[in-house]
């Protein structure tokens, strides 16, 4: 039996379409290495970001994997797999702005970030005096970035790396601030996993295996380093 | 590699006009109906038919689609449970997207319709009942002609909407053409060059229509008296 | 053979009563011809035959059969209880329109054919045929015939539309004001047309404002005024001896030509 | 069932809808002026101003309107030029941008809707105005305007709900009407039913109010056409 | 003097020739009837005159003033040079159209009152006025005023078209059969009106199919046939002594009321 697995394919270089509409990213990868270690049949789609959690739940699709943070509250609605990497988040900002990333310091800054993220929730809550600004797409940030409407961005920072630092931005813009995990604040979860729907606990099982097995074969650091040049 | 993306947003072309165009045909099936109930002398042809463009009309197709998808599915195979059947009821994205468009576009297409009927001269269709005409004959003879040309703006308009829609459906995991234009601007960073693609792909449907719907105009305006310049 | 039996029709438009009770028996063969001044409610009434109009009071019988009419609930007035009833009566009732009435979107000869083929489903050739004849009788030429009604003159108009009701063969025609856009070398044509048809046997009931066809050609005169039936009689009775002032006063006042 | 959510949420849909009637309200008004000359410009005898209005309707009415939006409020600040001009006080409020965009769509629309109706007069009408020497303005202000309008009633309503439900792109670029607070519940809390049937609600009600407006209008002013099959 | 001077019109609808070469000239209180057939070119000579249709070839003078014509690039018709002055004139050329050709989104007072308000700036207060007192003169009862024409009875429609002619106090009126549906009584009635305007010297041009109009009332009888003045003179002459046998065939074809 198929295995339906979505993804948001707007977020490089995570999840996105290369040029023959083929999915590819490090999510991609990964999920595929724990099809074929748990031995199951699956089929990646792309699917809309709003759409995805709902088609879980309502049962349209059977797992998803997009770097869902794994949450307390997302766990009331969905099971999560294991936890496969443990991302780290950062803002971005114009070349010597020279800001202080504190609540006080951010007050009246214009942040951008991504509607209903981790980043979205932990900028809420942590710095209440700045002014957040909120957006459906990946890149809206990065456009109201260079076109001076927002002063700092918060995202995946090797999702900024990646997708904006590079070419003419990297001239102008850089990281700032500290390197946030899920130790730093419980907004950013415990890590990403794969998102299952809670009554099927038999390919939560599988699944796991599955990331078990490509764990200890090096499969998965292949990919860690393929994409990020880490261990 | 950027020509690569280009292919693939246009390749989704076809999805966009073949799901644009079942809807457009449930649309104009729908609209006609319910714009004959509208102006019919039946009492609850014209309350239900008045309820329906209102309470459709009403509802932005954005939600429609997503309570149709998500949580009209959800709701029936509960209901199904309660019964005791154990049925997961399951809508293809294509059907779906295709069945709630038309919904939704027939509702406009009703009152463009009721507007072109309204505006028919009275007594061509009293000489048409005077003389015996069948209620079919008269629709089909009388009213359809006059309607077409009476209702071409507005029906213009509601295809031209109609197209554009479709692009919600990518919602439900359909992947149109607004849909492949977005990932291949994220996936490349070059939002504008793609949205413009996309921008540009319906410009041309849009142009072809027109010149395709005036041919028709000119073919339905026969026998109308142009206004001396 | 009664052919059209119609009693008491009365037609209110809001609060006015533009007909009150008005009534018209007809034989085979009768030519009845309705005169009365300009709004008296003459269309009214036509219109009322053959339910274009809905009355709200009256019956309608036509070729001994009785259509059969229910209370509207909302407003009261009456309707077709079968609508394949009424359409059957309608096909036998043919109507010339004070405005004509031709379809826009057909051509000459498609508005004469149009119905003859798609009510009484006589084949396009013959209703081709027959429409010709129809043309030819009231003074069309053929180079007209493919054109459309907005290309015409007003007497034209108004001749295509006789030509309309004459090819559907009807039992009984209902003519209002057909010649009123002919000059008066047409309608002495279209007047010896009906002339034919009534000898033929057909019925006709006429709304006219042409006295001398009421006079010479109709076999009864009614005179209509504020929605009643002022007087009727023979055309030598109306003509020759009015007895109710009003008719006086209204033929009075036309100019000798 | 997770309503208490949307309790705790109900000030932000008032906000929500607050703006989503200001937007439309803003935008209808705003192009229902300039439509009506657009209107009397595009069946002018003037071959250059018929063809630059069939242009611009083309090229509105031809592409998304996310498209629009998105190429005037990012578009435009990608350029120096733009942004070191007068006008980027204006531009770069994202009010602005939305309410010039829907402004330059449904004008689109709205132009074809009141062209095509007085493309539809009767023709005798028209000439009766000239035989009568009446001047150009007069007539556009007296017989075409009038009979434009009222004819278009149904077809402009149709625009005008049209365009309400549009708004709700206003939030992709961070303005939150009714359709933006549902997103970022949605989004925030993984529930869809109830946001999205709120919003709907609010929709409903106020495309109610419209349809009633133009109920009314169509009695007031456009009784004149029987309306009767 | 000359109110109405037009030489030599030609008209073409396609490859058909509906006028070739017709011209009339008028003085102040002239009454110039025009007769012929059905499709002869009456009221597209009518229309003409104001420049509804555009005459191929021709020339307009109206009140001693010449209406500046220019070939059309594309289909060479004329057309008026400078709008302002078509405008003018034919503020001065009140028509009343076969087809009546009321507002249809305006009450029956709104449609008399229209154009002089408009076109003439008489205040809206003496417009109704006047427009009240023309349509008492055509008969029409004050309960019709706040009516639409669809609610009225063909009679009734041509009347206010006539009560608008009137209210705009022109120099010269055209009108294209203005009593086609009117009943005797009313015909009479117009006609009266029309004679105290033509004793007021006002100009009229009128298409007319009632010959005791054109015998009685006019100073001058024209007599078209398929797009020529075929016969034209004093009423005397035309009627008492036809000469083309056209014009004999024409008026021996009616009827004798
Ligand atoms: N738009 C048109 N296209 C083609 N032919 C036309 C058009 N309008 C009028 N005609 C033709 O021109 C001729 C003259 O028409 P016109 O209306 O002037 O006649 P008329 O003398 O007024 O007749 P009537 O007494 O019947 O009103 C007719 O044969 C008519 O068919
Ligand atoms: N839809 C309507 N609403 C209100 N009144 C109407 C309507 N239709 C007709 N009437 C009125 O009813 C009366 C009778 O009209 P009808 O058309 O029957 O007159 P008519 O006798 O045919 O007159 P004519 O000789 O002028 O054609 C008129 O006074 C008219 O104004
Ligand atoms: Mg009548
Ligand atoms: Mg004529």
């Amino acid at each position: 039996e198929q295995v339906t697995i979505a993804t948001d394919a707007t977020f490089p270089p995570f999840e996105s379409v290369d040029a023959d509409g083929k999915l590819v990213g490090y999510d991609i990868d990964l999920m595929s290495a724990v099809c074929k270690a748990a031995e199951l049949d699956c089929n990646i789609i792309a699917a809309a970001w709003e759409g995805m959690i709902p088609g879980l739940t309502a049962g349209k699709y059977d797992a998803l994997i997009s770097q869902l943070t794994v949450t307390d509250a997302r766990r009331k609605i969905i099971a999560f797999s294991d936890i496969y990497s443990h991302p780290t988040f950062r803002f971005v900002a114009k070349k010597g702005a020279d800001l202080d990333i504190s609540p006080d310091g951010l007050a009246g800054k214009i942040v951008a970030v991504q509607t209903g993220t981790p980043m979205d929730a932990f900028v809420t809550k942590t710095f209440p005096k700045a002014t957040i600004k909120r957006y459906d797409g990946g890149s809206a940030p990065y456009l109201e970035l260079t076109a001076g409407r927002a002063d700092l961005h918060m995202s995946y920072e090797a999702q900024i790396t990646h997708a904006f630092l590079n070419g003419d931005n990297a001239e102008k813009f850089e990281l700032v601030g500290p390197q946030y995990t899920g130790k730093d604040a419980p907004e950013f979860g415990e890590g990403v996993a794969i998102a299952i729907n809670r009554r099927n606990a038999d390919l939560l099982a599988k699944i796991n295996a599955g990331l078990a097995k490509i764990r200890e074969n090096g499969e998965l650091a292949a990919i860690d380093a393929k994409y990020f040049g880490k261990n | 590699m950027l020509g690569g993306y280009v292919v693939s947003v246009l390749a989704a072309g076809w999805i966009t006009l073949s799901l644009a165009f079942v809807s457009l045909i449930l649309a104009v099936v729908i609209g006609i109906a319910a714009a004959l109930a509208r102006l019919s002398r039946s009492r609850v042809l014209r309350v239900t038919a008045t309820l329906y463009t209102s309470v459709v009309r009403g509802i932005p197709d954005l939600v429609m689609m997503l309570l149709v998808f998500y949580s009209l599915p959800a709701l029936l195979s509960q209901a199904a449970q309660d019964w005791g059947y154990d049925v997961y009821i399951e809508f293809s994205p294509f059907g779906a997207g295709a069945a709630t468009l038309g919904l939704i576009f027939g509702a406009y297409m009703a009152e463009t319709f009721r507007g072109a009927l309204m505006n028919i001269p009275k007594g061509q269709l009293e000489a048409a009942e005077a003389y015996g005409l069948g209620r079919f004959r008269i629709f089909w003879r009388i009213l359809l002609p006059q309607m077409m040309r009476l209702a071409l703006p507005g029906f213009t308009n509601n295809w031209l909407v109609l197209a554009k829609a479709t692009a919600l459906v990518s919602l439900l995991g359909l992947q149109d053409v607004m849909f492949r234009a977005r990932g291949a601007a994220e996936a490349t960073a070059k939002p504008f060059t793609f949205y413009l693609l996309a921008g540009g792909f319906y410009l041309a449907i849009t142009a072809i229509s027109l010149f395709i719907l005036s041919r028709a105009a000119k073919r339905y305006e026969l026998g109308v008296k142009e206004l001396a310049r | 053979m009664q052919k059209l039996h119609i009693t008491d029709i009365h037609k209110r438009f809001g609060d006015t009563e533009v007909l009150k009770g008005i009534g018209v028996d007809a034989a085979a063969g009768d030519v009845i011809s309705i005169i009365g001044s300009s709004g008296s409610g003459k269309s009214t009434f036509l219109r009322c035959i053959n339910m274009l109009e809905r009355p709200n009071s009256g019956s309608i019988c036509v070729n001994g059969e009785v259509l059969d009419l229910v209370a509207d609930r909302r407003d009261g007035t009456l309707r077709a209880k079968s609508a394949s009833q009424l359409q059957r009566i309608r096909s036998r009732l043919a109507m010339v329109f004070q405005n004509f009435c031709l379809w826009s979107h057909m051509s000459v000869l498609d508005n004469v054919t149009e119905a003859p083929v798609s009510v009484l489903g006589v084949s396009r050739k013959e209703a081709v045929e027959r429409a010709k004849a129809n043309l030819a009788k009231v003074g069309m030429k053929p180079d007209t015939y493919e054109r459309y009604p907005s290309q015409l003159s007003g007497g034209q108009q108004q001749r295509v539309a006789i030509a309309r009701a004459l090819t559907m063969d009807p039992d009984v025609m209902l003519f209002d004001e057909p010649t009123s856009a002919l000059d008066p070398e047409l309608v002495g044509e279209v007047l010896r047309v009906m002339q034919t048809l009534a000898e033929e046997g057909r019925t006709m009931i006429v709304v006219t404002h042409e006295m001398g066809f009421a006079r010479h050609l109709s076999s009864k005169v009614m005179f209509l005024h504020e929605g009643r039936v002022e007087e009727e009689g023979s055309p030598e009775a109306v003509f020759g001896n009015p007895e109710s002032p009003r008719l006086r006063q209204f033929l009075a006042g036309r100019l000798q030509s | 069932m997770n309503w208490d959510i949307i309790a705790e949420n109900l000030g932000f849909y008032a906000q929500g809808a607050k703006l989503t009637v200001i937007l439309t309200v803003v935008s209808l008004a705003i192009s229902f002026v300039v439509a009506m000359p657009l209107a009397l410009g595009r069946n002018s005898h003037n071959a250059f101003l018929r063809n630059a209005i069939a242009l611009y309707t083309l090229v509105f009415r031809g592409t998304p309107l996310l498209v629009q939006l998105f190429l005037i409020y990012y578009g435009l600040a990608q350029f120096d030029l733009v942004r070191e001009s007068l006008l980027w006080p204006w531009l770069s409020s994202a009010l602005v941008c939305v309410i010039l965009t829907f402004v330059l769509n449904t004008t689109a629309y709205t132009t074809e809707i009141f062209a095509g109706s007085l493309r539809h007069l009767p023709v005798g009408e028209i000439e009766a105005a000239r035989a009568y020497g009446m001047s150009p303005f007069t007539r556009a202000r007296r017989i075409l305007l009038p009979a434009m309008l009222t004819r278009s009633l149904t077809l402009y309503g149709n625009e005008t709900v049209m365009m309400l439900h549009a708004t709700s792109l206003a939030s992709t670029v961070t303005l939150l009407e009714v359709t933006g607070v549902a997103r970022n519940i949605a989004l925030n809390h993984y529930i869809m039913f109830e946001p999205y049937v709120t919003a709907a609600a609010i929709y409903l009600v106020l495309t109610l109010v419209l349809v009633l407006l133009f109920q009314f209008a169509q009695h007031r002013w456009a009784g004149y056409l029987q309306a009767r099959l």
